[in-house]
């Protein structure tokens, strides 16, 4: 696995971000609790893995569009901490000055299109990036994240048809968690989500992702091909999801189990351990210390994001245009 | 009588026209949540517990929890209707509108016109609506101003549990397509509602209380926020009558016209975003039919034209508040 | 081939059909330049054998959807040419009594559940109709027909998952002509349709739509499977198209060639013609007798139609509702 | 200076941004026609001939025939805006809308808002609309209404050819979301253009003819409409003023109010169906903001609560006409 031969430092990095996500999404879940955390919001925790092994094979300036599970994509893209956590907060210094929330989480200087509300809303969007870095001359790449619960809006299979007439240097990566919210993969879902995708002669993967580095590997190789005008590429990526489908619910469709197996097998913060572990890679104390690091960072966070003042009143008014007139 | 929640008043609605008639379907997404899950099944009874206990009662035939597919779905609705069945569909969010609109404005409203009144489209789409949730701009609009517009469809849009009840069984037995709108906020709303089965007639506006002084029309949630208003105006010795149209397709336009006409003054309360709104509609519809009688302008308190923020101070200034009201209709009775 | 083994007289039906479908279009054509026909209108001259040979394997109760292109399929499930030319004509006595048009021929009764304004908008509504035979016991069979440029509605997709999860009576009839509106359907569609479905595990068959009895053939299997509880089949019908995208297209797009050899070697009458007189089951003479009837039969159509009233004034505001109050 | 008709202005305008600004893109279907085809390529120059010659001129690259997949290359093209590029869309028929309102609705009009104020979406959508083409009720709406009920878009509908090539190098050059709005029945409609380029502001409303008995408010091809019905008036003795808004999003609300004030009768022509219609909406401002002025009730002049009709006489029958606008304007004046 190429990605093993990363230096320590980058071998660190990767382990920060991955339980950076893990972290934000944990104190989310208790945050939720108190109350100050407005609504509610879908936690990305067990799927670490995926949004860090395929931004991991980006340049910044490439595009990422995200879903309604976007705290993950957005971290790993490199958004800020303290602003996303603000956001969710509903507070002036959040990413979105607190007028987006947890689905609406973009930062367009970092390439992160948004999160979106809508189930597979960000896939055309993201067509659209990368047509635009393509007649640009910019050598991009678009990065389009869904579930597997997305694969069944009829805009997936219309950008997959258009991406590749139109060759554009994108990957569809669906990040199957096995449920679209409490509705179970496979009472929805028919065939197979690679076989959909090589109708439209799609070159596709299936990966593992608890597997931080077949991620990458699978996202470089995608990467290859579209900066290089090979056009798009869809990665199957298999992920546990850690809580319910948003932080209230009972997840009561799910038996222990289902629950207890995922959690015990399937940490990819665990594997990720024990891998580099084992090949002796870093020691434990490097991953503790990096642990410690970011118990830091997300109570700074936290604690700053209380402290920010909320929206002026007259931001209600703003931004809806440019200018309207 | 029993107290009841709107929540669980739509539930029984539903209940009893499933009983009723065996042609009566549900489907939309999670609509029992958890199928095919490894634990309980009908875990979540509908994304906000609504439909809980119909799959038992009514199994999985009857009770379908569809794919992501809004289009395909409502499509298949509308098609069911035109052949025999009494499909009862849910967009989970109204919001949602956008991914399967053409069903609904191109196809199940048009069949009956474009094939010269030989068809029939039972077909009911429930949505949510509203904001106050925190949910951002995608999840909290109020569409139902673009589905008023619309020609073939009919709109509903209950305030109370007793009318949500009345008003469901009524869209069920309707042999038109009917988008029958719950707001979110009110689910947990408690009021009277009788065991037994009963419909209310479309364009039929409820008198919540009468008044003589102005006249309060509010729509959905909006109606309490009109009470509201006119409880705090009460308190200043101001008498305002408030009026629910309960339907905004067809339009009770008799009884709005009836009132503005003995009152001369009329504010109207929408939720939605003020262009082309309902609000904007009835005004204009009231300033055609009972000009002669208005004693002053008719006020619009809407919503700002923005998409609904997420932080809950703005959302909380975006949503109307009785306090807006009151100040439009101290406005109304200064400049008499 | 079965359909060959059919009695003479079914097959001299056939042979009705598709003939009363071809001169119904050619003469409007020529009506287009009297001014009497409103507006424009989509031919189906050319892809007979489709329509033809789909509903002959269909029952009478069985239902079809039909596209903007729709009055070949109209004609082959049974609906009546006298009230089809009325329509057209804008006349009360229309299908639609005037008020819908070529793009909105339905009739109930026929199991015609609508020509379509909206490209691949009648598969759903198609889905929902096999869902209502499969959930009332009749085991009627649903046909969506749609065009090779509606393939890139995601509809299309998102009613192949439906159909399949659901296992509906359904079929999905995609009539290949090569061309959506004036765009060769190579420039916009990727991959392969076939594989499309396959994606789905819907099975398919790729069929010649020159010929009305392989048509049969290919629809008989996948009825049987519909009526059997085996769920949706695509067929991909190739077949030519005679005229412009539209009545008044003047169709520049294609070059005389291509032109010229559809209709010199893919006119599914002269090929059945040949098939059938070549098989000895039937004489020229015969057919000629059909096209002398047909053609009496479209005069009588036009004749009528011109004749009949237009709409009543106070048609423009009944039809919107049953009941509007 | 040069007759042209809105149609060639519409070219123009394309041709004129496309030279100046690299980043400015065209999709759509059969926007040359002939794409991939055996014979002549760029056959029809768009579905309508609007957009002839810009392949030649640009290339394959930036003029881009689309599969029919509104969605996709409507949400790509909104992607493409907030990512450097200012393309400029078409959807054939706005009716079309159903099949791609999520990616205008809760996408492009949103981004700026949900994002915090830090995107910009420079995306022109340019549509046809409007009745009278016999093409039945899927290809003949006006749902102008609708677009103007949604924040985050803007709403142009040029009724002149002069307008049409101003406006749309202004919404070419606008940072946000427009919707460009053609009628197909002015496409043949002749006008002076000037060859060179010009920008009209939005909600800047066009003064078609002054006059003091009543007022003649005119959307899109309804500002002919209107400006019969002035004619005639005026061989009755009557002096109709006609205002064309040419935007309703951005809407000159200063300068309808103020001809409303001055001349105090006022009839709103729309040819969009009636409930929450931009007569309705401009009816309404105008009652609550000029109230006083107002010597009698704002009239509207719609189409009715149907869907388009097909046959010729009731689709005439449909559409406004100026008879109607007269007979309202009349009726004004009587009840003085
Ligand atoms: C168009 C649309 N339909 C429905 C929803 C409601 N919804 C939000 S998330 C979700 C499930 C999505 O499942 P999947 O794509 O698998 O993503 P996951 O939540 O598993 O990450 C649904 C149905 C929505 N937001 N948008
Ligand atoms: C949603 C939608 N988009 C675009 C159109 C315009 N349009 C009408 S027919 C057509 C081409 C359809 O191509 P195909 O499906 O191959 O059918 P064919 O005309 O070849 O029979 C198009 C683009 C439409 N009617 N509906
Ligand atoms: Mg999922
Ligand atoms: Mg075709």
């Amino acid at each position: 696995m190429s990605a093993l031969q990363f230096p320590r430092e980058r071998i660190i990095g990767i382990y920060r971000s991955m339980r950076l996500i893990r972290r934000f999404e944990e104190r989310l879940m208790e945050e939720m609790s108190t109350g100050d955390i407005p609504g509610n919001t879908h936690l990305y925790a067990g799927q670490e893995a995926s949004a860090v092994g395929v931004c991991l094979a980006l340049r910044e300036d490439d595009y990422i569009s995200s879903t309604h599970r976007g705290h993950g994509h957005s971290i790993a893209k490199g958004c800020e901490i303290d602003a996303m956590m603000a956001e969710l907060f509903g507070r002036a210094t959040g990413t979105c000055a607190g007028k987006g929330g947890s689905q609406h989480i973009a930062d367009l200087r970092k390439g992160m299109l948004g999160a979106n509300g809508i189930v597979a809303g960000g896939a055309p969007i993201t067509c659209g990036a990368a047509l635009s870095a393509k007649l640009r001359g910019t050598e991009q790449v678009a990065v389009a994240f869904a579930g597997d619960g997305a694969m069944n809006e009829g805009v997936m299979a219309e950008s997959f048809n258009l991406a590749k007439i139109w060759m554009l240097p994108i990957i569809f990566v669906i990040e199957n968690n096995g449920y679209g919210e409490a509705t179970a993969n496979a009472h929805v879902s028919a065939g197979s989500f690679t076989r959909r995708a090589e109708g439209y002669d799609i070159p596709t993967d299936e990966v593992d992702g608890t597997d931080v580095f077949a991620v990458y590997e699978a996202t470089r190789v995608a990467v290859e091909r579209a900066r290089t005008g090979g056009g798009p590429t869809l990665l199957h990526i298999h992920v546990p999801r850690y809580f319910g489908h948003y932080s209230g619910d009972p997840d009561t469709y799910r038996s222990a189990d289902e629950k207890g197996e995922m959690r015990k097998n399937r940490d990819c913060l665990r594997l990720f351990r024990s891998r580099v572990e084992g090949a002796a890679l870093l020691e434990g104390a490097d991953l503790d210390q990096v642990e410690a690091e970011v118990e830091d960072q997300i109570n700074q966070a936290v604690a700053a994001a209380r402290a920010a003042p909320r929206p002026d009143a007259a931001a209600l008014h703003t931004d809806v245009y440019v200018k309207y007139m | 009588m029993a107290q009841k929640s709107y929540r669980q008043a739509i539930n029984e609605a539903l209940h009893a026209e499933m009983a009723r008639d065996p042609n009566v379907i549900l489907m939309g997404e999670d609509l029992t949540g958890g199928a095919g899950g490894s634990g309980v099944q009908d875990a979540w009874g509908g994304p906000f517990g609504v439909t809980r206990g119909l799959l038992g009662a009514y199994g999985p035939e009857r009770v379908r929890d569809t794919p992501i597919s809004e289009a395909a779905f409502i499509g298949a609705a509308a098609g069911a209707a035109l052949t025999g069945l009494r499909p009862v569909a849910e967009i989970m969010f109204i919001d949602f509108l956008g991914v399967c609109f053409d069903q609904i404005m191109n196809q199940a409203a048009k069949f009956r016109y474009m094939f010269g009144g030989r068809a029939r489209t039972p077909l009911v789409i429930r949505a949510t609506y509203g904001a106050g949730t925190r949910a951002g701009s995608q999840h909290t609009q109020a569409l139902h101003p673009i589905l008023t517009h619309i020609p073939g469809l009919k709109v509903v849009m209950p305030s109370t549990p007793y009318d949500a009840k009345g008003l469901l069984i009524q869209a069920i037995r309707d042999d038109d397509p009917v988008m029958f709108l719950e707001h979110k906020m009110l689910y947990d709303m408690v009021g009277e509602v009788p065991d037994r089965s009963y419909t209310i007639p479309f364009a039929e506006a409820r008198v919540v209380r009468d008044g003589k002084d102005v006249l309060l029309i509010g729509l959905g949630r909006m109606a309490h926020i009109a009470e509201a208003a006119a409880e705090e105006l009460a308190r200043n010795g101001i008498s305002a009558c408030v009026i629910d149209p309960r339907t905004t397709s067809p339009l009770d336009v008799e009884t709005l016209v009836e009132f503005a006409e003995k009152i001369g003054r009329v504010v109207i309360v929408d939720e939605a975003n003020p262009r082309c709104s309902v609000a904007a509609d009835i005004s204009a519809i009231l300033c055609e039919q009972c000009f002669d009688a208005l004693k002053g302008p008719i006020r619009m308190v809407t919503a700002p034209h923005t998409p609904v923020p997420y932080a809950p101070n703005l959302e909380d200034a975006y949503i109307p508040s009785a306090a807006r009201v009151v100040e439009a209709a101290q406005s109304l009775l200064r400049t008499r």
